[in-house]
């Protein structure tokens, strides 16, 4: 339980979002493209953070499905931004895997030209703390 | 050296809990010039009152320190237990030892440190404090209501029916103000126009009651009981002396482009204009950036066709000068702009709508007249959906963080008649939470669900999108049934949030009333002063203080008038004591003071003094006792240090400082 | 912030006007938004009322950090006194600067009666500084004896 | 200077004025006195020179208060103290007969000393009429010499010109000597960091022995009863502690003249240690310049003084932080 709330302190940390202030209004899960895909909904994202329910989160489908394309963050009137927490939540899974990350002489090689630029500037957005 | 009394206030667990008083009395009567101290559980109760007068007969006590709460709340109560025992009230100082002290830190042995020190500041002040006596001044048996809506209408008639004169200042062409534009009201579904437009005349028609309609409050100054305020009338271009308000100019006057202010924009009206049928008064302006004749100097059918003479193009803005003993602000709401909220698409589409327009489109003097029809083609809507908080409750820095209260219900409202009126039309309501605190209020709603089938859905709106067929494609949550729904609609209703109308702060300041920061003018107290301003004399009436619906807004504006009328009743109003005052051996006479005094109060007299000997005559300034407001200005400016603040003197800050620091 | 006896405690003065600033320090107090108890406020009529030689006054006799809180500019409810406030202040704070005190032991802050939360935050952020800045030596030490 | 002399007389004796207030000789070549002259007789004493740096503009608020007109000889710069006294109601314009005296720049005695030229007996070329470039003395070493312009006050280095903001009549030729930059020193001193600044202000105001040869001689400190000398702030002037005048004396007498200082330069000039207390003055002037804009105390008697005026818009405190 505690470090289960440990790491709802975590995700906090990185995401730099107080899940308190959020006033429930689903505007975040309202404006989502990838609503469908999701197990978890954005809106959701905020109380399992808030219960600290971290292992569901971190098993979720969601996770891998969250576009980090920001509407959420962009729409949210309480400035709780759902899709910062998403993205805490995968950096925190990501760390605790370990090695899985890219050397950076990796990454040309790895580059499609053809490659969407919004595709990348998401990724990095997602990658970059 | 005073004989000095420190009071130590438990206030129940308050103070107590974090403050050791006990200790506080140990360390204080050590202080010089105390000859008393004691704690009490409440010393603004009767008996703690009791105690005080109690003391100063024993030790003849000349000075009081109460260890309390804030000054701004019992500082009064204080120095009238102090006048009762027979001393001069000012000889009271108060250490405020629970807003500034026990409640804000947890540490008691911090806390009672910082009470000490803070007490030994009130007994240093106090030390030198003086016997002060508030002098008199006059009160104007005359109200000006800034504002002609339902708010200043109310508070007008209520001051007026008490005998005293009123005048109203409103800019726009008529009085009425938003309810004027509203079709029905909540929870009684009373036409707005049936139940406004008899006090419209009622005011109108008052012998008490003066209507200065399309003017503004350029000026005031003064003070309380004694308010000085020039009021421009702008120009009508129309003698309301001659006007008989036939109507014949608006239906002949060729430009009828301008915008209409009264629907919202969504419709046009002529140049020369009344707002509305009801208009009060029933004289029409001419909008000189819409008149052909003003911006090219050819036309004048309006005046060809008036028939008693009335246009009267070289008319100009005149200045009223009135001087008034209270002002009350009611100058009310408009809806916040939506640009910044793309995603609702209101900008885009003029299917997607205000809640306020939504209103003008339901009445029957409306752009559509009161036929609900989409304004972008005219065609009857089936699917309507209405988006609930819209630029309320935001803690982002595009809307607003509170909430604006009537959108509730008048959304309720709006979806109840439009399934009254039109069966065929599907009604949703995206809301967050539906907040029905009121008289019939939450009944009024559940009869919208129960008995109309308003479809409610718990869940916000994230996008509507317009579609090449013309329809709406709302995408919103459904949180309950987690989902999300797209629905097609003909028409979105936004409940856009409610903002202080902008002109205020101008008010405000000018005034000096305070205001927040999202221009709600601030109440004396939250709690105990609802509708009196912390300054003197300005009340406030109607939204202007907060977000309110009609109902709460007249019950305000009674309140105000209550609150005026008790000033005006008056004949004297007793002035602080706390003025500034010229040592005349130190003047110089140098009117620095007098150049920074914004109340005028300080004049410079040729004066016979005796400096030690000396028998001159000498420019000193003199301080206007009843135009002083104590504000200080001089006597930092004064390079002699000749000019002293009684009540805050150097000295005592001096004191205080010396205190503290030691 | 955790108190020892060892640690460095400052002496604060904050002048605070009756109309906004003292109010929002009311406000602060009654919505429970700590700040330390190193901060003893004075109330004053109008941030007007407060002359350099309180300021110089407080530093000589010790205190380490002088904070002056009114209303907002537009607001003041005399409505002039906190722009003459305000260019006092600035030519003695520039002043101070000039003469190699920091500048950080004396700050203006408009502060409404609605701003409880902003009092506090100012006052803990001033504490903060003061924390950094250490104890006040030069000021009390302008012109040393020889 | 001789035609001064005879317009003095001239105007004593048609009855313009009822004396005239000028300087005479002193007791060492280099050291004439601010005098008042009755008669004819006593005007023979009456000497104006390179070293007349005395700015006369103060004698006038006592001078105000007597019985007929006074004729006073005002320097350029000496004009904008007199017109800051009028706008400050402490002089009366209807009692004083205004003589704009030429002014080539004034001379420093210790500047003089400082460039090694001691034990004079005599000087020449200091005189009014001179158009000397060089100052030459008798010494009890022999005589020395040295550019009129190295032995210049300070103030006169930044003069303000040589125009006169207020007379009646003008006698002799002015000659505006500026050849430094006004605020030059100040910006020197603003350059340096928090340490060094202290550092020289410490070591400049250790110097202080509080005589009050500053305060007595500005026309700005014109106070009945100065805040130092009274019970109201408890600073009242005791003895020679460690006590808060002593620290805070020099920043609160630039306060109070801030705005109303015409940087006259006096204080620094009659300082019996040396320290350059316009260094205060010029601050607050050079900040108001910058911040409220520029303004010249007594170049006018209506204008509105920068610390009793504002704007919506002023610059917050914190740009002191900032800049």
């Amino acid at each position: 339980m505690s470090s289960a709330k440990n790491q709802a302190e975590r995700i906090k940390e990185i995401s730099g979002v107080n899940p308190l202030k959020c006033m429930k209004c689903g505007k975040c899960s309202a404006t989502c493209p990838a609503f469908n895909e999701m197990d978890i909904k954005p809106h959701q994202f905020v109380s399992y953070v808030l219960n600290g329910d971290i292992d569901a989160l971190a098993n979720s489908k969601s996770l891998w499905k969250c576009l980090s394309c920001f509407a959420c963050v962009e729409r949210c009137p309480r400035d709780v931004q759902p899709g910062r927490l998403i993205d805490a939540a995968r950096q925190l899974v990501i760390r605790q895997k370990g090695q899985t990350g890219l050397a950076p002489e990796e990454i040309p090689e790895l580059l499609d030209e053809d490659l969407p630029q919004q595709l990348l500037m998401s990724a990095f957005r997602r990658y970059r703390r | 050296m005073q004989r000095i009394g420190v009071f130590v206030c438990h206030c129940g667990s308050n103070i107590a809990a974090t403050v050791d008083v006990k200790k506080v009395v140990e360390m204080v009567a050590m202080e010089p010039g105390v000859v008393h101290a004691e704690d009490y559980q409440y010393m603004c109760s009767e008996a703690g009152q009791a105690k005080i007068a109690e003391a100063v007969k024993e030790k003849n006590l000349t000075g009081i320190v109460v260890c309390s709460c804030s000054p701004r709340m019992h500082e009064n109560t204080f120095r009238t237990a102090a006048k009762r025992a027979g001393i001069n009230p000012y000889m009271v100082e108060i250490a405020n030892i629970r807003e500034h002290c026990s409640w804000i830190h947890k540490n008691v042995e911090e806390a009672t440190e910082k009470a000490v020190i803070l007490a030994r500041a009130a007994i240093a002040k106090v030390n030198l404090n003086a016997p002060l006596f508030p002098g008199e001044s006059r009160v104007t048996k005359r109200a000006l209501v800034i504002g002609g809506g339902i708010a200043g209408i109310q508070t007008a008639l209520d001051i007026a029916d008490a005998g005293y004169e009123v005048d109203i200042v409103e800019k726009t062409p008529s009085i009425g103000g938003r309810m004027s534009q509203l079709d029905k009201t909540f929870p009684t579904l009373d036409c707005s126009a049936c139940i406004l437009t008899p006090k419209m005349v009622e005011a109108a028609a008052h012998e008490k009651i003066t209507i200065y309609t399309y003017s503004e409050v350029e000026k005031v100054s003064g003070f309380v009981g004694d308010f000085t305020v020039d009021i421009r009338k702008k120009a009508r271009s129309v003698d309301a002396n001659k006007c008989t308000g036939c109507g014949v100019c608006q239906e002949k006057c060729p430009s009828k482009k301008a915008p209409s202010e009264f629907n919202r924009g969504l419709n046009t009206r002529s140049a020369i204009y009344t707002p509305f049928a009801q208009a009060i008064p029933n004289v029409p302006v001419i909008d000189r950036d819409a008149c052909i004749k003003f911006k090219t100097g050819k036309c004048g059918v309006c005046e060809k066709v008036c028939q008693a003479g009335a246009i009267d193009y070289t008319q100009q803005d005149e200045i009223v000068t009135q001087k008034y003993g209270a002002i009350v602000v009611a100058t009310g709401f408009d809806t916040i702009k939506l640009d910044n909220y793309d995603e609702y698409a209101y900008n885009q589409s003029k299917d997607v709508i205000t809640s306020l327009e939504l209103e003008r489109i339901m009445n029957a003097a409306g752009p559509t007249k009161g036929h609900l029809e989409r304004l972008s083609d005219g065609k009857h809507p089936h699917e309507i959906v209405f988006v609930q908080c819209v630029g309320s409750r935001c803690s982002d820095n595009r809307g607003k963080s509170y909430c604006s209260k009537i959108c509730c219900m008048y959304t309720a409202k709006h979806a109840m008649l439009i399934r009254d009126k039109y069966p065929d039309v599907n009604v949703t309501v995206f809301y967050i939470d539906v907040r029905t605190p009121g008289k019939n209020f939450d009944e009024f709603y559940r009869r919208a669900v129960e008995e109309y089938g308003v479809n409610y859905v718990k869940g916000q709106v994230g996008k509507v999108i317009p579609q090449p067929n013309g329809k709406l494609l709302v995408q919103g949550s459904d949180l309950l049934d987690n989902k999300q729904i797209f629905k097609e609609a003909d028409m979105v209703v936004l409940a856009t949030a409610i903002e202080p109308e902008a002109s205020v702060r101008q008010i405000a300041t000018m005034l000096t009333a305070s205001i927040d920061t999202n221009n709600f003018l601030t109440e004396a107290h939250p709690k105990l002063r609802p509708v009196e301003s912390p300054t003197a004399g300005v009340f406030l009436s109607g939204v202007c203080q907060g977000p309110k619906d009609i109902p709460e807004t007249v019950a305000q504006a009674g309140a105000a008038a209550v609150k005026a009328i008790g000033l005006l009743a008056k004949d004297k109003l007793t002035t602080n004591p706390c003025t500034a005052k010229a040592d005349e051996l130190m003047c110089n006479g140098c009117s620095t003071c007098a150049n920074v005094c914004p109340y005028g109060a300080i004049s410079y007299e040729e004066k016979e003094v005796n400096d030690h000997g000396i028998r001159e005559t000498r420019r000193i300034a003199v301080v206007n006792n009843a135009l002083c407001q104590g504000c200080g200005a001089c006597t930092v400016t004064c390079p002699s240090g000749a000019m002293d603040l009684q009540g805050f003197s150097n000295r005592q800050i001096i004191a205080e400082v010396d205190a503290i620091c030691r | 912030m955790s108190i020892n006896n060892e640690e460095f405690r400052p002496k604060i003065v904050a002048f605070c006007c009756n109309w906004c600033s003292y109010a929002g320090a009311d406000l602060a107090g009654s919505s429970r938004l700590a700040y330390p108890a190193d901060v003893k406020i004075i109330r004053v009529p109008c941030s007007c009322r407060v002359n350099p030689m309180f300021i110089l006054r407080a530093f000589e006799k010790g205190a380490d950090g002088v904070i002056i809180c009114g209303c907002h500019p537009g607001d003041c409810h005399y409505s002039t006194g906190n722009y003459y406030a305000r260019r006092r202040m600035t030519l003695l704070f520039s002043m101070l600067d000039y003469m190699g005190v920091e500048n950080g032991r004396t700050r203006v802050e408009w502060v409404s009666a609605a701003e409880g939360v902003k009092f506090s935050q100012t006052m803990n952020e001033f504490v903060e500084k003061i924390h950094s800045l250490g104890e006040n030596v030069r000021l009390g030490d302008l012109r040393c004896k020889n | 200077m001789q035609e001064l002399i005879n317009r003095a007389k001239e105007l004593l004796a048609n009855g313009t004025v009822a004396r005239v207030l000028g300087w005479k000789a002193g007791d060492l070549p280099y050291n004439p006195e601010p005098a008042f002259f009755t008669t004819a007789e006593e005007l023979d004493n009456f000497v104006y020179n390179g070293f007349c740096g005395a700015n006369l503009s103060k004698y006038m608020i006592a001078a105000s208060k007597l019985e007929g007109k006074t004729m006073v000889c005002l320097k350029p710069c000496d004009t904008y103290s007199f017109n800051q006294l009028i706008k400050e109601h402490r002089v009366d314009r209807e009692k004083a007969y205004i003589v704009g005296v030429g002014c080539k720049g004034k001379l420093s005695i210790e500047k003089v000393k400082d460039l090694g030229i001691k034990g004079i007996t005599a000087v020449s070329g200091a005189e009014m009429s001179d158009d000397a470039e060089t100052l030459t003395f008798q010494t009890i070493y022999g005589d020395k010499s040295c550019a009129y312009a190295d032995a210049m006050l300070e103030r006169c280095h930044v003069c303000k010109g040589k125009e006169h903001m207020v007379y009646d009549e003008l006698i002799g030729e002015s000659k505006d000597t500026k050849d430094a930059e006004r605020f030059a020193e100040v910006e020197k001193i603003e350059a340096m960091s928090p340490a060094e600044k202290f550092a020289f202000f410490q070591k400049e105001l250790s110097k202080c022995i509080r005589c009050n040869a500053c305060r007595n001689v500005c026309p700005a400190c014109s106070c009945r009863k100065c805040v130092f000398d009274s019970t109201k702030f408890d600073s009242a002037q005791k003895a020679n502690v460690d006590s808060f005048e002593e620290k805070m004396f020099h920043i609160i007498r630039a306060f109070h003249v801030a705005g109303r200082c015409t940087d006259c330069g006096e204080c620094s000039r009659v300082c019996p240690q040396g320290i350059p207390l316009h260094l205060f003055n010029r601050k607050f002037i050079k900040d108001i310049d910058e911040l409220y804009g520029e303004y010249q105390a007594g170049a006018d008697t209506d204008s509105k003084a920068p610390l009793t005026n504002f704007t919506f818009d002023d610059a917050e405190p914190s740009i002191v932080t900032k800049r």
